[in-house]
């Protein structure tokens, strides 16, 4: 795998054992002729308490890629692992907070019953409502929590699922384009709340965003993906000093680095995306 | 805003056609001398002395328990069968050719089957009821959670819910609207079936009363024991849609507020 | 569309837990029909056991092997077919009349609420009028014909695709509706391309009931009421005594019952290819 | 139907799959139709109750029926007429086409035993249950504390075997088949009630079509007189018919009781029957048999 | 109204005639005591060719104020004026891109009949299908027309409702949220195509963004909405020089202005928004 600057500059991953593990993953959707693959050989890992942002041109299969890690699609070739195991079904430990908010929360209960759902296995009564008054609290919809997500904007449905996933408390969130469509006030809300989050439980965080800025600013390491069929094009440790903080993580001049740097080799990766052409 | 007022139009919305038709039913059959068709009077009268006085209590309740019985089974049934051959394509495909065969057999050919079973009792009126009344909801419930969205089930499976959480909170909920489709069919049907079910080795009720009176020729009360079918399946839908709109409160919640309200 | 079961279904221990996931137990085809064919022998072989053993008595219920033999000769007998056709062809006739009937009428009920209103009360009322009780005014009218038949039919089998169709109209994706408003899609466009296929799968299941329920009272209206079809020969069966042939004749409405299941879920498939029941491949 | 047409007069049977009917396929395989110059078709139905409406709007031209419903319907005032006797009770109390039967175990002798017990018909009001209040009734009985119950004949003895009624009163084909099975006839149903030759089932037709086709309904009359007399002379040729045309098997065919056949009406026993339904509540007036026979 | 320095400095609003105004809308959701009041008398107008951007907290009534403006939704006071006209149905010159797009678009059809669908009622045959390529062409999904919705992943159903309303070539556009699944190249190429067809067909956009950056590069006027009940806070003209251009532009220190000045508006909205705990 080719080696950027920025990466060998910036000396060993991070200590830990690997928590989710991808060895030369596979995915194609169809068969026979119309099969088109989609992931082509995917290796990366992650380990305990780190957090990793995947970045990479729309439809390159980031979202397959998630699925894959949860459990939720076989793949066609390789393997994922999670704690060592090779996953086969959703591993109880994970939660995922899906790109499709609007059609992951349940339209015949309130949002209070749909974060309440998955604790009921993990959590006893008293400390479930403690946990689902505080989940809603830290997204901003306290008090919205007897509403229906179709009583609610997009931005709030987007919310709601980020709670439940973060009330599930899991020791890896998934999380697929979370803030896409909140304001900017309030992702920098919920950024800086899943970091705190993070570093709280040590919980691990596999993220998923198109943002360049929150990908450096969030991650211990981002992983760029390629054009497809993908592959990790890079794999980038942030070298920036924890705790992250809004204003002045941001003026560094290393995360202008970083950042410019990322943003160049998905570029990259975007324009080296033949498929869509070959396949028309 | 005036909230009789919403209420009033419902009502005349609701009441225009049919009175309109009595009317015309009513004057185009006065004085009719077609044996077939006797005047509206006439039936009226039959149905006032036959259904307004002591049948009621004869041939009526027992009829309706049987009916009301054979509903309630037929749905619950239906539905845990339902939901079986929705979650299990094992179990559908085992079960499939024998359901199709089933609900495609004549009501009035399973008589024998349940007199050998239960015998001349209320249970096989019942079990008759049942066995031809169950299929609609069966297969809406089994369509019903077989159409569960993709990224649903995907959540759910990704948090690990339980089965009975995935059950009831999940799929259920998700094939109620559907479920509710069959329930409502299943409820015509058993009325129906009433009829069916006093065929055989009945000496009262709705349905012999229909049925015999067919027999004899007595088509006066054979219009009024139409006439109390109809009721029956006017009043009952009535209760249903109270209960439906209780269970589906979400989903009448979420139309409304499509339609802006 | 019978896509990548095998590709994509993921992995999961054997049968241990059942999914709500749709095609996620999805076992390979052929062992499914197997299946199927199982639960029959294993039923017929219970009717013969259970006749034999007197468990069933044999005077009311012939054994299996007596009713399959009885069911054997006709197969060679013309009159046997011809008696087929006519219970299956008003069956069907009387499905497509259903059909023409109720696809204006839901839409008319589901997209209007005066209709709804208005027809509320008849429509409630006449549903659970049995054919049964029709017959006579069936037959006063139209004798022991086709046309009393497919009336009846038509009667009989109207409301369950009727009140499926009235609930999809309710349920079709008030987002993909705003869309059709926004864009202003004619009434044609809105109902074809937006309400119809978003009803469809309700109509579906709604045909299929209705299906049975057109073969159901075409057989009892020739029971009953004397058209030409399997209900008269069961009649005719039964009056003889010949108990054989009375319940070879009824197995055949059922099997007659199960090939329409089986031709209109085929149908099916390729209609509702986009439907999350039908759209194995994609969820796991 | 209308005015009598210059080729052959075209008539549409609605008819009940019982022997006592049998004699209108012999007629047309023997051609007596053909030779009467009538064209003669036949649709088999249920019961009278679904023929009556097809007769009276002209999609049948003559029905058939047992006696009893047919004056049931004539006391309801709807105009049909009979216009032709089919069965007739047996002269053989041996013969009999109906019987009352029990279990072999059951400890009832005589139908006056039948009170407070539980008797399967093929249908309430029909010619069998008419037929069994009355002979219980002669047998000192009251039929009205017995309580009669409907199903099919073909379930009957499953339904005697396990106890569910006491006793059955079954028709031929089924009478001979029950007795053969072990159960056991206490009394015959119709010979001694009913005088041989009382006509039990007959055929009718509208009042309407009866006066605008006189000569087709005396043609009709004419060739079912014709079968039933060759019937009563070879009832092999009936016999035939019921495996033909009944899909009865050979054997059973060969070994049943058969009903008397005559095309002429017994009025007495007509009038002694509606006596009867009248004192057992089946008819609640004094009919006019009579006037219900087209003359 | 309360008049910003920045505004008040940028002299007179864009000549050009109304076409869609707005005269005290309000409107609430549910009826008698359970009613919640979300917009509570909103004034502003839109001229022909312009480009306005609104912004404001997640929940605040963007989405329903856009449908308002298109037909969907009756207002519970006040009216909403369509080329002088009060809007009581959808007009036929308008078409919206929704925020929900996976669900609206048709799953039965594939993206080309998605796109074709609104086509029918205004082009001939061919000049459809050229349509439809360019559109798909213009928003990165060229060969993909054959797939059906659920068979592509957020962003590219993201890009098919986009592509659906540009072919339509509206008078005026709604646009709700329209990038918000797209990664950061793409959404660039997609904000120069949006400005790009409002130069060239003169086409009025209205165009919901939660990204502050994006509001003040596009937009001719940006509204600022404040927490709900919601009015009108701020109507800001953006008087950066056209065309724009993404560096250049972004570089420019009144860009910077605009965007701090904008970013300082929506945060005080918010932080009045007092409804949240009343409410619970
Ligand atoms: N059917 C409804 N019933 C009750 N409240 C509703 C309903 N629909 C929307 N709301 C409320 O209206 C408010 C505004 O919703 P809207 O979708 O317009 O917000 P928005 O500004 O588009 O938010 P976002 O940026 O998150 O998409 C929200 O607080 C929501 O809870
Ligand atoms: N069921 C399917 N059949 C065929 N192709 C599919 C299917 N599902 C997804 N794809 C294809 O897989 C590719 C990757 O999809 P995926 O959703 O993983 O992308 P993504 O990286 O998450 O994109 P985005 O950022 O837009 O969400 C897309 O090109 C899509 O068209
Ligand atoms: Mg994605
Ligand atoms: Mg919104």
């Amino acid at each position: 795998m080719q080696q950027s600057i920025i990466e060998t500059r910036t000396g060993d991953a991070p200590a830990g054992e690997a928590v989710v593990e991808l060895v030369d993953l596979r995915k194609s959707y169809g068969t026979g002729p119309s099969a088109v693959q989609i992931l082509d050989g995917v290796n990366f890992e992650v380990r305990r308490g780190e957090f990793v942002c995947v970045v990479g041109p729309s439809g390159s299969g980031k979202t397959t890629l998630l699925k894959c890690i949860a459990g939720l699609l076989k793949p066609s070739g390789g393997r994922t692992d999670f704690e060592g195991q090779e996953v086969t079904e959703p591993p109880a430990k994970l939660a995922v907070v899906f790109q499709d908010y609007s059609r992951s929360l349940l339209p015949w209960m309130t949002v209070r019953a749909n974060i309440a759902l998955p604790l009921r296995n993990k959590f006893p009564k008293q400390e479930r409502q403690a946990r689902i008054d505080e989940a809603l609290e830290s997204v901003g919809l306290a008090g919205k929590g007897h509403l229906y997500p179709w009583q609610m904007s997009g931005g709030m449905q987007q919310r709601a699922a980020i709670a439940r996933g973060l009330a599930y408390q899991p020791d890896v969130l998934l999380m697929d384009e979370p803030f896409a469509a909140v304001d900017a006030q309030t992702r920098i809300d919920l950024e800086d709340l899943v970091l705190e989050v993070r570093d709280r439980y040590d919980t691990t965080v596999l993220f998923v965003t198109h943002d360049i800025d929150e990908a450096v600013y969030l991650a211990d390491r981002v992983i760029v993906l390629s054009g497809a069929p993908t592959t990790v094009s890079h794999n980038i440790t942030v070298d920036l000093p924890h705790p992250r903080h809004q204003v002045d993580t941001k003026r560094e001049p290393r995360f202008a680095e970083l950042r410019a740097f990322v943003f160049e080799q998905i570029q990259a990766a975007k324009s080296n995306t033949v498929r869509n052409r070959a396949d028309a | 805003m005036n909230r009789a007022l919403p209420l009033l139009r419902t009502a005349a919305l609701r009441l225009w056609l049919p009175v309109l038709l009595a009317i015309v039913w009513w004057y185009a059959s006065a004085g009719s001398q077609n044996i077939y068709f006797p005047p509206l009077s006439t039936i009226l009268e039959t149905f006032a002395a036959d259904w307004l006085g002591s049948r009621a209590a004869t041939d009526l309740v027992p009829s309706l328990g049987k009916f009301v019985l054979g509903f309630l089974i037929s749905a619950a049934g239906g539905i845990a069968l339902g939901t079986w051959l929705g979650l299990s394509p094992a179990a559908r495909e085992a079960a499939e050719p024998v359901v199709q065969f089933l609900r495609s057999l004549p009501p009035p050919v399973l008589l024998p089957i349940g007199l050998l079973l239960f015998g001349i009792t209320g249970t096989m009126n019942v079990a008759i009821i049942v066995m031809g009344a169950i299929w609609p909801t069966v297969l809406n419930t089994a369509d019903g959670i077989r159409s569960l969205d993709g990224q649903v089930a995907d959540m759910s499976r990704s948090y690990r819910l339980t089965f009975a959480q995935r059950l009831f909170s999940v799929a259920l909920p998700n094939a109620a609207p559907q479920v509710f489709a069959g329930l409502r069919t299943t409820l015509q049907l058993s009325i129906i079936l009433i009829v069916v079910s006093e065929m055989v080795a009945a000496a009262s009720g709705v349905g012999y009363y229909v049925l015999n009176s067919q027999q004899t020729f007595a088509v006066a009360q054979t219009w009024a024991g139409t006439l109390v079918l109809g009721l029956i399946g006017y009043l009952s839908t009535l209760v249903f849609l109270a209960v439906e709109k209780r269970v589906l409160n979400w989903q009448h919640g979420m139309r409304r507020a499509a339609e802006g309200a | 569309m019978t896509l990548s079961v095998a590709d994509s279904a993921p992995q999961r221990p054997a049968g241990r837990r059942r999914s709500l996931a749709p095609g996620l137990g999805a076992l390979p085809l052929r062992r499914l029909r197997w299946r199927g064919a199982a639960t029959v022998a294993v039923l017929l072989l219970a009717w013969e056991g259970a006749s034999r053993t007197g468990l069933l008595p044999a005077a009311s219920m012939p054994p299996a092997s007596q009713v399959l033999s009885a069911w054997a000769a006709f197969a060679a007998d013309a009159a046997f077919w011809t008696a087929v056709g006519y219970t299956l062809s008003s069956a069907l006739t009387g499905l497509g009349l259903v059909v023409l009937v109720a696809v204006p009428l839901a839409l008319a009920i589901g997209l209007s609420r005066a209709v709804r209103e208005s027809t509320w009360f008849i429509i409630e009322f006449l549903k659970p009028i049995p054919p049964v009780a029709m017959i006579p005014l069936g037959l006063l009218l139209w004798g022991p014909s086709e046309t009393m038949k497919l009336a009846l039919i038509a009667f009989g089998a109207l409301w369950p695709f009727l009140t499926q169709m009235v609930y999809g109209i309710g349920q079709v994706d008030h987002v993909a509706l705003d869309m059709a408003r926004s864009y202003r899609l004619r009434g044609w466009l809105t109902a074809s391309r937006v309400v119809v296929p978003g009803l469809l799968p309700f109509a579906a299941t709604g045909l299929r009931v209705s299906a049975s329920i057109a073969l159901v009272v075409s057989v009892v209206t020739e029971l009953i009421g004397g058209a030409a079809g399997l209900g008269r020969e069961i009649v005719i069966a039964q009056s003889a005594g010949n108990l054989p042939g009375m319940y070879a004749l009824i197995l055949t409405t059922g099997v007659l019952g199960l090939l329409i299941n089986g031709a209109f879920a085929a149908a099916e498939r390729p209609l509702l290819f986009w439907h999350p029941s039908q759209r194995k491949d994609t969820q796991a | 139907p209308s005015a009598p047409a210059a080729g052959p007069a075209a008539l549409k049977v609605g008819l009940i799959p019982v022997a006592e009917f049998f004699p209108v396929y012999v007629a047309e395989d023997q051609g007596f139709f053909d030779a009467a110059g009538l064209d003669v078709t036949v649709e088999s139905m249920s019961n009278a109750a679904s023929i009556v409406p097809s007769v009276l709007n002209g999609q049948l031209t003559i029905g058939t029926a047992a006696t009893p419903p047919f004056l049931t319907a004539v006391e309801k005032k709807i105009p049909v007429a009979a216009v032709a006797s089919a069965g007739n009770t047996s002269a053989a109390k041996g013969e009999d086409t109906g019987a009352f039967v029990v279990g072999a175990d059951s400890g009832i002798s005589s139908p006056s035993e039948l009170e407070g017990k539980k008797v399967a018909v093929n249908a309430l009001s029909s010619l069998p249950h008419v037929a069994a209040a009355a002979r219980i009734a002669a047998d000192g009985g009251d039929p009205s504390a017995v309580q009669f119950v409907a199903m099919p004949f073909a379930d009957m003895q499953a339904a005697l075997e396990q106890k569910r009624v006491d006793a059955i009163l079954p028709v031929e084909p089924f009478m001979s088949q029950n007795l053969k099975g072990g159960a056991k006839s206490i009394s015959p149903l119709y010979t001694d009630v009913y005088p041989a030759g009382t006509t039990h089932t007959l055929y009718f037709a509208s009042r309407q079509f009866a006066a605008q086709n006189p000569d087709a309904i005396a043609k009709f009359r004419e060739a079912i007189a014709k079968a039933n007399e060759l019937v009563a002379k070879d009832p092999s040729v009936l016999r035939k018919a019921l495996v033909e045309h009944g899909g009865m098997a050979e054997d059973v065919a060969e070994s049943v009781n058969l009903p008397a056949y005559n095309t002429d009406f017994n009025v007495a026993g007509m009038k002694d029957m509606a006596a009867k339904m009248k004192e057992n509540g089946f008819l609640t007036t004094d009919m006019d048999v009579e006037g219900a026979i087209l003359k």
